[in-house]
C-alpha cells in the first residue's frame, strides 16, 4: 500500500477580534504532518478545542491553511479548488439534516455532484444515484423524499451516499457518528465497514469515543492544542501509549468490571 | 400679577384665524390680501379713509385736506397728539408729524431714498396704480401740514391715498434702525400709529398684537389680538365651531348653510368689488395668439363653476368691471361655453390637435375664489374636451405669487379685489405695461394703446364720458382676452355670535379696532 | 463595554459623515441654484458674492464640501428662502416641539403597549388576547392621516374633549424658548401658569395619542410574541420548577428576556414614530420640524428642507445609537455576538 | 435487514412551499384576506368594464350626491358623487390603479433590484459588503416618507416622481433583508456541502440559496407593499403625490375631509378601500410569516 | 418499604388529527428511598417527557393519565398546581438535559443561584451580602467550582459547557432535594469530569439519602453506582431490574441489543460488524402498534402486534412475548 495522502507541516490560525483594535491569534493547528495510506482508517482524537475539526476541514477543503500542504498521490491540492478536489476527497457531515437542503429532495441533491463533475447523460446520472442509494441501504423511493421526512439513520446514509457518489480516494468525517443513537450508530459502523471493504477508500475521522476509535481505526492521531502529540497504530497506542494524555483519552471504563 | 383663569384670558383677547402668513408687515411692499388683512388696519393709519357706505372720503391722520392749483396740489392738515407705538424695540420721543408722511411716501417714490431698496424694493401697488408717476414731489409746509404736488390732474388720487397700501410709517424709527444698522427690521418689527401694536410673529403659527393703549381714537376693546394662521379651510371651520377661533377668514362656501344653522356662529355676507379671472401669460407661446386665448375662453364652462365652486354665491362675470362699479354696463359681451367654436378657433390658430399647458392655482382661498384648485380641475376636464391637456400647478401662496411675478406660469387662476371705487383700479393694476414691470400684471400683456386710453380716461372728470371710454376699453380687452373674467363673489366672514364690531371694508382688509366680546366674565 | 462604545461611536460618526455627504449632494440635485439651495442667498441679494466666496463655490467640490461642513457645524444653516430668517435657530425651536411630541408619544406607546402586550400573551388565545390582537392589526392598517381626522371629529368636535389644532390657545402669550410647550410654560414667568399647563395638556393629548398609536400597536404585537416565545423557553419553566414565585419570574426573567428582541427593533419603531409625527404635525398644525419640512417643499424652501432632513435624520441616528448602547449595556451577551461580525 | 424496515410508514410528502401554502390555507382569516385582495385586484383590472363612468367625467348638475340608498341619492351613482360631480364608484375603481396597481409595480421593481443587489452583497465579503451595509444603515434609519419627500422635492410632485420615490425607498429594505438572509444561508452546512459538490457560484445562488430565502422575500414583499400603499396615500394626502385629476385614494380621502359636513359619504368608500386593502395585505403577510415559521419549526 | 415515587401505567399522549399519539405508553416505575435508578433509551423515547411529567412542568397540550402517580403516597395528579409546585420545589430537583438553556441568558449566573437559594427566605433584603456569598461558595464547592467571582460576573453564555452543566447540578442541589432527576447531566463533559460529577452525586446519595433518577441515551455514560436499570423504547418500558442482572443476562431483545451495541464487552474484534437492530427509530407520528420494538426485533412474530404484558421474574420485570434465555424465571 502506497502513501496516498501526505499532510505536511499544516498550520492554521484563527484571528479573533478582541475589542476594537486588538486581534488575538489562536493557533488551531501547529505544523501537523502525517501520511495516510490507501485504504487506511485514521482516527483523530484530542480534547475539545484541540483542532480536530480544523484539521478535517482543511483536508476537506472548506478552509485554507496558513502554511503547509496537502498532497494527494504526490500532487498538491489547491484550497478552494472544489472541482478537482471533490473527485478525490469527500466529506461526511455530522448533522445530516443541516447538511441537506430542506427545499430540494434527496435525488436532486445527489445528482448535483454528478452534474458538475461528470459528463454523463442524465439517465446515467439517475441510474448511478439510484444504485448508490441502494448501496447505502436506502430505496429508490427515497429519491423523491425531502430531508425532513427521513429519520436520522437514513439521513446519515444519504450523507454517506453523497460522499461515495464520485468514488473518491479519501473520505473524511468530523464526529459523524457521535450524535447517533446506539442502534443507528451500529448500523452506520457496519455500513462503513462494508463500504471500506468494497471500495478500498481511505477514511479519516475524529471522535471522542474510545470504543469507537478502537473498533474502527488502523491508526490514531492524537492532537493537543493544535500540536500532533502522537501518531501510531491503534494497537500500539492502546497498549503502550507514550503520553499520559493518550492514555486518558483512550481510557475505557469497563462497566461490567467496575461493579 | 393676579392669577388668571382660562376664561379671563379668553375674554381679554380675540383670535382671528387667518388663511396664511403675511409676506411682510408693511403693506407698501405687497398687494397680497393676506398681508393687508394682517397689517394695514391694525398697525397703521392712512392720511384719509374711504367710507364705502356713504361713498365719501373721511379723515384719517389728516383731519382736513384741500385741493390747490386746480387739482395739481393737495394740502393735508395733520392730526396732532398722535403717538407711534411704544414697543420694546422703539420708544418714540415725539408724536406723529409731517416728517413721517414725507418718509412714508419718499421711501417708495424716490429710488435714491436709503430705504428704497430695503426688503425687496418692489412697491407693486404704487407702481401699478401709477401713483409713482403721478406724485411729482411732497413738500412739508410746517410740522402739521404737508403738500402733495402732482404731475397732472388725476381723479383717482385721493382714492389711491385711501387704500390700504398708503400707510404712514415712523421716520424716527427708521432713523433709529439706520443707526443700529438693521434697516430691514422696519418691515419686520413694525411701528405704526394703528389700534394695535405688534408683539410677535411666528411663521405658520400666529401673529400676536396688543392693544395700543394710547390710540388716538381710543384704546381698542380687546387687549390681545391673535392671528392664528390656519391655511386649511376645513380646520378653520372646525376651530370656529369649537370656539378656538372667534373670527375666521374665508369660510368654506359649501358649508355656509351648515354654519347658518348653527346658533353660536354668525356668517356675514357682503358685496365685494372683486373679480376672479383666468390670466393667460401672453409672454409665452401659444398664449401670445389671440385666437388661442379666445378658443380657451370658449372652452371653459363658467356657469358650471358658479354652481360647483361658488355654490351660487357669485355672479358670472361678463366683463372685467364688477357690476358694483359705476362704470359697469350690462351689455358687455362674454364668451359663452362653446367647445365646438373653441376647437375651430384652435384649428385656425394651428393647433388642431390641441397642446399641453399648465394651470396655476393657489392652494388657499381668496375672496374672489373659494377653491381655485377645484376650479382648475373643472377646467382640466373642460379643456380635455377640446384636446388640451392641462396640468395643475400649485405652490404655497407667497411662493405662488413670487413665481407668477417672474412669469413662470402658462395660465393662472387668480383674481383682484378693488382697492378703491375707481374703475381705473380694476384695469390699470392688472393690465397696464407698468404693471408688467412691477410683476403685478399676471398676463404680461402690454398694449400701449390700452395704456393710452386709460390715461385719457383718468384725466376726464365727467363721469358720463369716462364711462363710455371704459366701455370701449373693456370691449377691446375682452376681444383680446389677455384674461378671462370668471365671477365676482360675495365676501364671507364667520364669527362667533358673541363677537361684534369686526369690520369688513368692501375694498379689502379687515378691521378689529372696534371689535369686542359681548359676554361679560366677572373678573 | 468601553471598547464597544468606542466602536459604536466610530460607526456613528461614519454614518453621520455619510449623511452629511448625502445632504451635501442634495443641494446639487434640487432644482435651481446650488448656492441658493445651500445658503438661502439668492443671486439677487448683495451678499451673494460674499456667500459664494465663503462657501468656495468656484473651487473644487472637496473644498465646497469642507465649507459646507464648516458652516453646518457652526450652526449657520443658511437663510430661509421665504422669510429670510436664519434656519438654524428656527429649527431648534421646532425641534423642541417635535421632540416633545416624540417623547410623549414614545412614553405612551411604551407605557400602554408593553403591559397590553404582556397581558395579551398571558391571556393567549382567550377573548382578551384575540380582541387586542385584532384591534392592533386593524389600527396598524389605518392610514394615520385618516385616523387623525376621525379622532379630531370625534374628540374635538363631537365630544369637545380637546381643541382642534395647535400647541396652546393662542391667547396664552408663552415665550417660545425651547419650542416644547410644557418646558416653555415652565420657563416663562407668566402669572397664569397653572391654567396654561392645563390648556397645553388639553392640546397635547390627542396628537400624542395619534402619534403613539401605530408604534403602540406594533409594540403590543412584538411584546406579545416575544413574551410567548419567552414563556416557551426552558429557563422560565426551570425557574418554576425551582420554586420561584410567578411574580418574580415575570418581572425578573420573562420581561427582560422579552424586551431584548423588542429593544433591538426600537430603531425601526422610532422611525415609524417619526413618520407619524411628520403627518400628525401637519394635521394638528404642530409647529415642529415635520410640518416645517412639508411646508418647505410647497414653498421650495430648500435650506429649510435641508435643515429639517438633517435634523430628523440625525435625531433618528442618535436615537439608534443610544438604543444600541443601552441594549449593549443591558444585554452584554448579545453584544458579544454582534461584535464578532 | 437492510432496507425494507426503514420506510414502512413513509409516504410521499409535499414540498416545503406547498406545506407553507397548506398551513396558510388552514387559517380562514388569512384565506378571507387572500380572496379579498384577489377581488380588489380583479376589480382594478376590470375597472374599465365595471366602472359605470369615466373617473374624470363631471356631472356638474349633481354634485355632492349621497349614495343610492340615501333618500336623496340616485340609482345611477351608487356611491354618490364628489364635489365636482364625478361618480365616486368609478373613481374608486380606477383609483385602485394608483393605490394598489402602482404600489404593486413599484414593489416588484424594488424587489427585483433590491434582491439582485442584496444577493450580490450577501455573496461578497469584506470591504465591498461592509461599505454597503453601513450605507444601508444610513438610508434605512431615515423613514421612507422622509426620503420620499426629499425625492419629491427634487423632481416635483407627479406620478413619475412618486413611483421613483417609492421604488427607491423600498430598495434598501429589500437589499437589507436579502443580504442578511443570503449571509445566513451562506454559513449553512448544506451550502457548504453544495460547494464541496463542486457547484458553480451561480448555481448555488439560484438553486440552493434562493429557494431557501423565498420566505424572507415573500414576507418582505407584503411588508413593502403595505408600506408603499400607505406612503403613496400619505404623499397624496400631503398634496405631494399623484396629481389631480387622478383618482388616487389618499388624495380623494384628503379632499373628502374638506366637505365632510356636507357630504360625509364621499370619504366612506376611499377610506374603506384603503383600510381594507392594507388590512388584508397585513393579515396576509402576518399569516404567511406565521405559516413559514410553523413550517420551519416542523422540518 | 413503600417506594417514594410510584408510577403505574403512566401514559402521556398528544392529540393529533389521526387520534392520540401516546408518546409514553403505560410506563411503570417504583423508586425506593435512597435508590439510584438509571433510565436508558434512545432519542425520542420519552425520557425527558417522563422527567417533566414527574416534576409537573409539562406543556398543557399533553394529556397525562396514570393509574398511579404517587409521591410518598400522595397522588400528584389529583393536586392543584400550587400544591404540586410546593412539593416539587421542596423535595424534588432536576438537572436539565441542556443546562445552558435552563439559565436566564440575561441574568448573571451568581444572581440566579442566589435567587434559588434564597427563595424561601422572605427577609432577603436584610440578609447580608457576605452571608449569601458564603452559602453560595459552599454550594459551588460541592460541584468543584472554586472561582466564585467568575460565577458572579459571568452570564450563562460565557460559561463553557462543562461549567454550565456543573452550575446546573449546583442549582439542583441548592435546596438539598430528596429526589433528583438528572437528565443526561454529563453529556457535555469528558470522561474525567463525568467521573467527578458522578462521584459527587453518589456522595449525596450516600450521605443525605437522596434518590436519583438518572436519564441517559447510552449505556457507556451510565452512572457506575446505579442500582437498577430501566430500558425504554419509544415510550414503552422494555425491561427493568437490578443492573448486574440485566447486563449479564438480558431477557429482552432490546436490552440485549443495547448492551452489545454499546461496546460493553470488548469481545468483538476490531472492524467486525456489530450486532444491531435493523431499521430506524420510528417518529412519534409513525409509532407501530403493539410492541413498538416489533418491526426492528429479530425475534418478532405475528403476535407482537399485541402489547405484551409486563412480566415479573425474580427481581426484574420485562415486556416481551419471546424473551431471551431460559424460562427458569417464569414464576
Ligand atoms: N471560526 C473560528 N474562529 C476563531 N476561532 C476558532 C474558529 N473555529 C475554531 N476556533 C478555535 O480553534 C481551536 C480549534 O478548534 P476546533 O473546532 O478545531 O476544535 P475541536 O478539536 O474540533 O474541538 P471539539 O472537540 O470541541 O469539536 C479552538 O480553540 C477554537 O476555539
Ligand atoms: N413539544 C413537543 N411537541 C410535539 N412532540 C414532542 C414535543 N416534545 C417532544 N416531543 C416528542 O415526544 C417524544 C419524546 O421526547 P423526549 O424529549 O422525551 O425524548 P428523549 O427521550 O428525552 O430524547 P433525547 O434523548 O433526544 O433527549 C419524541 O418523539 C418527540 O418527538
Ligand atoms: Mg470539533
Ligand atoms: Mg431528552
Amino acid at each position: 500500500m502506497s502513501n496516498l495522502l501526505q499532510i505536511h507541516n499544516l498550520t492554521k490560525y484563527y484571528v479573533k477580534q478582541v475589542g476594537w483594535l486588538k486581534q488575538q491569534r489562536i493557533c488551531a493547528l501547529d505544523a501537523v504532518s502525517f501520511t495516510v495510506r490507501q485504504g487506511e482508517t485514521v482516527a483523530i482524537i484530542g480534547e475539545t478545542g484541540s483542532g480536530k475539526s480544523t484539521l478535517i476541514k482543511l483536508i476537506a477543503g472548506i478552509d485554507t491553511p496558513h502554511a503547509g500542504s496537502i498532497a494527494l498521490n504526490g500532487t498538491l491540492l489547491k484550497p478552494y479548488d472544489y472541482k478537482s478536489r471533490c473527485q478525490q476527497i469527500r466529506m461526511i457531515f455530522q448533522d445530516g439534516l443541516a447538511s441537506l437542503d430542506p427545499q430540494r429532495n434527496i435525488g436532486q441533491q445527489l445528482l448535483e455532484p454528478l452534474r458538475f463533475n461528470t459528463d454523463w447523460p442524465l439517465a446515467k446520472q439517475h441510474q448511478h444515484v439510484l444504485a448508490t442509494l441502494e448501496r447505502v441501504g436506502l430505496l429508490a423511493e427515497h429519491f423523491d423524499f425531502y430531508p425532513h421526512m427521513l429519520a436520522s439513520g437514513q439521513l446519515a446514509r444519504v450523507c454517506i451516499a453523497r460522499a461515495i457518489l464520485l468514488n473518491p480516494l479519501v473520505i473524511v468525517a468530523d464526529e459523524a457518528l457521535s450524535a447517533l443513537d446506539p442502534s443507528i450508530r451500529a448500523q452506520i459502523i457496519n455500513l462503513l465497514i462494508d463500504l471500506k471493504k468494497e471500495m478500498g477508500v481511505s477514511f479519516i475521522f475524529s471522535s471522542h469515543s474510545p470504543e469507537l476509535v478502537r473498533h474502527l481505526a488502523d491508526k490514531i492521531l492524537v492532537l493537543h492544542h493544535g500540536k500532533m502529540l502522537e501518531f501510531d497504530t491503534t494497537v500500539t497506542l492502546i497498549t503502550k501509549p507514550k503520553q499520559p494524555l493518550t492514555q486518558a483519552l483512550l481510557h475505557m471504563e469497563n462497566l461490567r468490571k467496575s461493579v | 400679577g393676579p392669577l388668571k383663569t382660562h376664561e379671563q384670558i379668553i375674554h381679554d383677547g380675540l383670535v382671528y384665524c387667518s388663511e396664511g402668513n403675511p409676506e411682510s408687515f408693511n403693506p407698501q411692499l405687497d398687494t397680497s390680501g393676506t398681508t393687508v388683512d394682517a397689517t394695514s388696519a391694525q398697525l397703521y393709519n392712512r392720511l384719509i379713509d374711504y367710507d364705502a357706505e356713504q361713498q365719501i372720503f373721511v379723515p384719517g391722520l389728516a383731519h382736513r385736506w384741500e385741493t390747490l392749483d386746480q387739482g395739481q396740489r393737495y394740502r393735508f392738515h395733520l392730526r396732532q397728539q398722535v403717538n407711534f407705538h411704544h414697543t420694546p424695540w422703539f420708544s418714540p420721543t415725539r408724536p406723529f408729524q409731517a416728517e413721517d408722511v414725507l418718509f412714508s411716501f419718499q421711501r417708495w417714490l424716490d429710488p435714491q431714498h436709503p430705504y428704497h431698496t430695503i426688503n425687496g424694493g418692489q412697491y407693486p401697488f404704487f407702481r401699478a396704480s401709477g401713483l409713482m408717476q403721478l406724485i411729482a414731489r411732497i413738500e412739508i409746509i410746517d410740522p402739521w401740514t404737508v403738500d402733495f404736488v402732482l404731475t397732472r390732474i388725476d381723479s383717482s388720487f385721493l382714492a389711491n391715498l385711501a387704500t390700504d397700501f398708503a400707510v404712514i410709517l415712523s421716520a424716527e424709527y427708521a432713523q433709529q434702525l439706520t443707526e443700529q444698522g438693521t434697516p430691514e427690521l422696519l418691515d419686520r418689527q413694525p411701528v405704526g400709529t394703528g389700534p394695535f401694536q405688534f408683539i410677535e410673529f411666528r411663521k405658520d403659527s400666529f401673529i400676536r398684537y396688543a392693544a395700543n393703549p394710547s390710540y388716538w381714537q381710543g384704546k381698542p376693546a380687546v387687549n390681545h389680538l391673535v392671528y392664528a394662521i390656519t391655511p386649511n379651510a376645513n380646520k378653520r371651520m372646525l376651530k370656529l365651531l369649537t370656539g378656538e377661533c372667534d373670527v375666521i377668514a374665508y369660510p368654506l362656501v359649501q358649508e355656509l348653510e351648515q354654519l347658518d344653522d348653527n346658533t353660536t356662529i354668525k356668517v356675514t355676507r357682503s358685496a365685494s368689488p372683486n373679480r376672479a379671472f383666468w390670466a393667460f401669460n401672453t409672454a409665452r407661446p401659444p398664449f401670445d395668439q389671440t385666437l388661442v386665448r379666445q378658443a380657451l375662453a370658449h372652452a371653459i364652462n363658467r356657469p358650471a363653476m358658479i354652481q360647483t365652486i361658488y355654490h351660487g354665491q357669485a355672479q358670472l362675470a361678463a366683463g372685467i368691471l364688477p357690476s358694483t362699479s359705476w362704470a359697469y354696463q350690462a351689455n358687455a359681451t362674454g364668451y359663452p361655453y362653446d367647445p365646438q367654436r373653441a376647437k375651430e378657433l384652435l384649428k385656425q390658430a394651428g393647433f388642431p390637435n390641441g397642446f399641453t399647458m399648465s394651470i396655476w392655482a393657489p392652494a388657499i382661498q381668496r375672496v374672489y375664489n373659494p377653491n381655485a384648485l377645484r376650479m382648475a380641475e373643472l377646467m382640466q376636464a373642460d379643456l380635455a374636451q377640446v384636446g388640451i391637456e392641462a396640468q395643475i400647478i400649485s405652490y404655497e401662496w407667497n411662493t405662488f405669487r413670487q413665481r407668477m411675478a417672474r412669469g413662470e406660469h402658462d395660465t393662472a387662476l387668480i383674481g383682484w379685489v378693488a382697492d378703491n371705487a375707481d374703475p381705473d383700479n380694476f384695469l390699470r393694476p392688472l393690465l397696464s405695461c407698468e404693471a408688467v414691470r412691477s410683476g403685478a400684471n399676471r398676463t404680461n400683456w402690454c398694449d400701449p394703446d390700452f395704456d393710452q386710453q386709460l390715461l385719457a380716461a383718468i384725466q376726464l372728470t365727467d363721469k358720463e364720458q369716462r364711462q363710455q371710454l371704459y366701455q370701449r376699453i373693456e370691449t377691446h380687452v375682452m376681444h383680446q382676452v389677455p384674461l378671462l373674467p370668471i365671477a365676482s363673489s360675495l365676501r364671507f366672514e364667520a364669527h362667533r355670535q358673541n363677537i361684534t364690531g369686526v369690520e369688513l371694508p368692501p375694498y379689502g382688509g379687515i378691521r378689529f379696532g372696534n371689535a369686542r366680546r359681548l359676554t361679560h366674565v366677572p373678573l | 463595554m468601553f471598547r464597544f462604545s468606542l466602536r459604536r461611536i466610530l460607526l456613528f460618526s461614519i454614518t453621520l459623515w455619510l449623511l452629511s455627504i448625502f445632504t451635501f449632494s442634495l443641494n446639487y440635485w434640487y432644482p435651481g441654484n446650488t448656492l441658493t439651495n445651500m445658503s438661502g442667498v439668492t443671486p439677487a441679494m448683495d451678499t451673494y458674492h460674499d456667500e459664494a466666496n465663503a462657501r468656495a463655490m468656484d473651487s473644487t467640490i472637496f473644498r465646497q464640501y469642507g465649507q459646507y461642513i464648516a458652516h453646518l457645524t457652526r450652526g449657520d444653516w443658511g437663510l430661509s428662502l421665504t422669510s429670510q430668517e436664519p434656519v438654524f435657530p428656527r429649527l431648534m425651536q421646532q425641534l423642541g416641539a417635535t421632540v416633545e411630541l416624540m417623547i410623549l408619544g414614545a412614553l405612551l406607546a411604551v407605557l400602554v403597549g408593553v403591559p397590553l402586550g404582556v397581558y395579551a400573551a398571558l391571556q393567549q388565545r382567550q377573548w382578551q388576547d384575540r380582541l387586542i390582537l385584532s384591534l392592533s392589526l386593524s389600527t396598524y392598517s389605518i392610514p394615520v392621516f385618516w385616523f387623525a381626522q376621525l379622532a379630531i371629529l370625534l374628540f374635538a368636535i363631537q365630544l369637545d374633549w380637546s381643541p382642534v389644532t395647535g400647541q396652546i390657545h393662542p391667547l396664552y402669550a408663552i415665550d417660545t424658548q425651547t419650542g416644547s410647550i410644557l418646558v416653555d410654560i415652565w420657563l416663562s414667568d407668566i402669572p397664569y401658569r397653572a391654567s396654561a399647563w392645563v390648556n397645553a395638556l388639553k392640546h397635547l393629548w390627542l396628537p400624542t395619542l395619534v402619534v403613539a398609536l401605530i408604534p403602540l400597536t406594533m409594540l403590543v404585537r412584538m411584546i406579545r410574541s416575544a413574551v410567548l416565545d419567552t414563556l416557551q423557553l426552558n429557563h422560565i419553566k426551570a425557574a418554576r420548577v425551582r420554586g420561584l414565585s410567578d411574580r418574580t419570574i415575570l418581572v425578573k426573567h420573562v420581561l427582560p428576556t422579552s424586551i431584548q428582541p423588542v429593544l433591538r427593533e426600537a430603531g425601526l419603531q422610532f422611525s415609524v414614530l417619526v413618520t407619524n409625527i411628520m403627518i400628525v404635525e401637519v394635521i394638528f398644525n404642530w409647529p415642529g420640524i415635520g410640518s416645517a419640512l412639508v411646508k418647505s417643499i410647497f414653498e421650495r424652501d430648500y435650506p429649510v428642507l435641508q435643515g429639517g432632513v438633517i435634523c430628523l435624520a440625525m435625531l433618528i441616528l442618535a436615537v439608534n445609537f443610544a438604543v444600541d448602547l443601552i441594549h449593549a449595556w443591558r444585554f452584554p451577551q448579545v453584544r458579544d455576538v454582534i461584535d464578532e461580525d | 435487514m437492510k432496507t425494507k424496515h426503514g420506510i414502512y410508514y413513509q409516504f410521499k410528502a409535499p414540498s416545503p412551499l406547498l406545506m407553507i401554502w397548506r398551513e396558510f390555507h388552514a387559517n380562514p382569516i388569512s384565506v378571507a384576506a387572500y380572496y379579498l385582495l384577489a377581488v380588489i385586484v380583479l376589480a382594478m383590472l376590470l375597472a374599465p368594464i365595471l366602472a359605470p363612468y369615466s373617473p374624470e367625467w363631471q356631472f356638474t348638475d349633481v354634485i355632492y350626491l349621497p349614495p343610492a340608498w340615501h333618500p336623496e341619492g340616485e340609482m345611477r351613482f351608487v356611491f354618490g358623487t364628489d364635489d365636482l360631480g364625478r361618480d365616486i364608484l368609478s373613481r374608486v375603481l380606477y383609483g385602485a390603479w394608483y393605490s394598489l396597481g402602482y404600489p404593486l409595480i413599484a414593489t416588484f421593481i424594488a424587489a427585483f433590484i433590491g434582491t439582485t443587489i442584496g444577493a450580490w452583497a450577501g455573496m461578497s465579503r469584506g470591504v465591498q459588503s461592509s461599505t454597503l451595509t453601513h450605507f444601508l444603515d444610513v438610508v434605512l434609519t431615515i423613514p421612507s416618507l422622509l426620503l420620499a419627500l426629499v425625492i419629491v422635492a427634487i423632481f416635483g410632485p407627479s406620478l413619475h416622481t412618486v413611483m421613483i420615490a417609492i421604488t427607491l425607498v423600498l430598495i434598501p429594505q429589500f437589499i437589507h433583508s436579502v443580504q442578511n438572509a443570503v449571509y445566513t444561508q451562506r454559513a449553512k452546512e448544506y451550502v457548504i456541502a453544495a460547494r464541496l459538490n463542486g457547484c458553480s457560484r451561480s448555481y448555488i445562488l439560484r438553486r440552493v440559496i434562493f429557494p431557501n430565502i423565498t420566505s424572507v422575500i415573500v414576507v418582505q414583499l407584503t411588508f413593502a407593499l403595505s408600506t408603499a400603499i400607505l406612503d403613496i396615500a400619505a404623499l397624496g394626502f400631503l398634496g405631494l403625490g399623484v396629481q389631480s385629476p387622478a383618482p388616487e385614494w389618499g388624495t380623494m380621502l384628503a379632499r373628502s375631509l374638506d366637505h365632510m359636513y356636507l357630504n360625509p359619504w364621499s370619504m366612506l368608500l376611499p377610506g374603506l378601500m384603503l383600510f381594507v386593502t392594507v388590512l388584508s395585505i397585513n393579515i396576509l403577510g402576518d399569516n404567511l410569516h406565521r405559516a413559514i415559521q410553523q413550517q420551519e419549526r416542523l422540518s | 418499604m413503600n417506594p417514594i415515587l410510584d408510577i403505574r401505567n403512566l401514559t402521556i399522549a398528544l392529540e393529533s388529527p389521526e387520534g392520540p399519539v401516546k408518546v409514553l405508553d403505560g410506563f411503570n416505575l417504583q423508586l425506593a428511598e435512597g435508590e439510584i435508578h438509571t433510565l436508558v433509551g434512545e432519542s425520542g423515547s420519552g425520557k425527558s417527557l417522563l422527567a417533566k411529567a414527574i416534576l409537573g412542568f409539562i406543556q398543557p397540550k399533553w394529556r397525562i393519565t396514570a393509574d398511579r402517580l404517587w409521591w410518598r403516597q400522595q397522588d400528584l395528579l389529583a393536586m392543584t398546581t400550587s400544591q404540586r409546585r410546593a412539593i416539587t420545589s421542596q423535595d424534588m430537583a432536576m438537572i436539565f438535559q441542556n443546562p445552558a438553556s435552563y439559565l436566564d441568558p440575561y441574568v448573571r449566573v451568581g444572581h440566579q443561584l442566589e435567587e434559588v437559594m434564597m427563595r424561601r427566605q422572605s427577609t432577603r433584603l436584610f440578609r447580608r451580602k457576605r452571608e449569601q456569598r458564603e452559602q453560595l461558595s459552599q454550594l459551588l464547592q460541592q460541584v468543584e467550582i472554586d472561582d466564585i467571582d467568575a460565577i458572579y460576573t459571568s452570564y450563562p453564555s460565557q460559561l463553557s459547557d462543562g461549567v454550565a452543566q456543573k452550575i446546573g447540578v449546583a442549582m439542583a442541589l441548592a435546596h438539598r432535594p430528596k429526589f433528583l432527576v438528572a437528565d443526561e447531566p454529563t453529556s457535555a463533559m469528558g470522561p474525567y469530569t463525568r467521573h467527578q460529577i458522578y462521584q459527587q452525586l453518589a456522595r449525596l446519595n450516600r450521605d443525605d439519602g437522596m434518590s436519583i433518577l438518572l436519564i441517559t441515551q447510552d449505556l457507556t455514560s451510565m452512572m457506575p453506582q446505579t442500582e437498577r436499570l430501566s430500558f425504554i423504547y419509544c415510550g414503552q418500558l422494555m425491561e427493568v431490574g437490578p443492573k448486574d442482572e440485566l447486563l449479564s443476562r438480558p431477557r429482552h431483545p432490546y436490552t440485549d441489543a443495547m448492551c452489545k451495541m454499546s461496546f460493553l464487552d470488548q469481545s468483538y474484534p476490531a472492524k467486525t460488524k456489530l450486532p444491531t437492530l435493523p431499521g430506524a427509530i420510528p417518529t412519534s407520528q409513525n409509532l407501530p402498534i403493539g410492541c413498538r420494538l416489533g418491526p426492528r426485533c429479530p425475534n418478532a412474530q405475528r403476535i407482537c402486534v399485541q402489547r405484551p404484558e409486563l412480566r415479573m421474574s425474580n427481581k426484574r420485570q420485562f415486556a416481551c412475548h419471546y424473551p431471551l434465555g431460559d424460562g427458569d424465571d417464569n414464576e
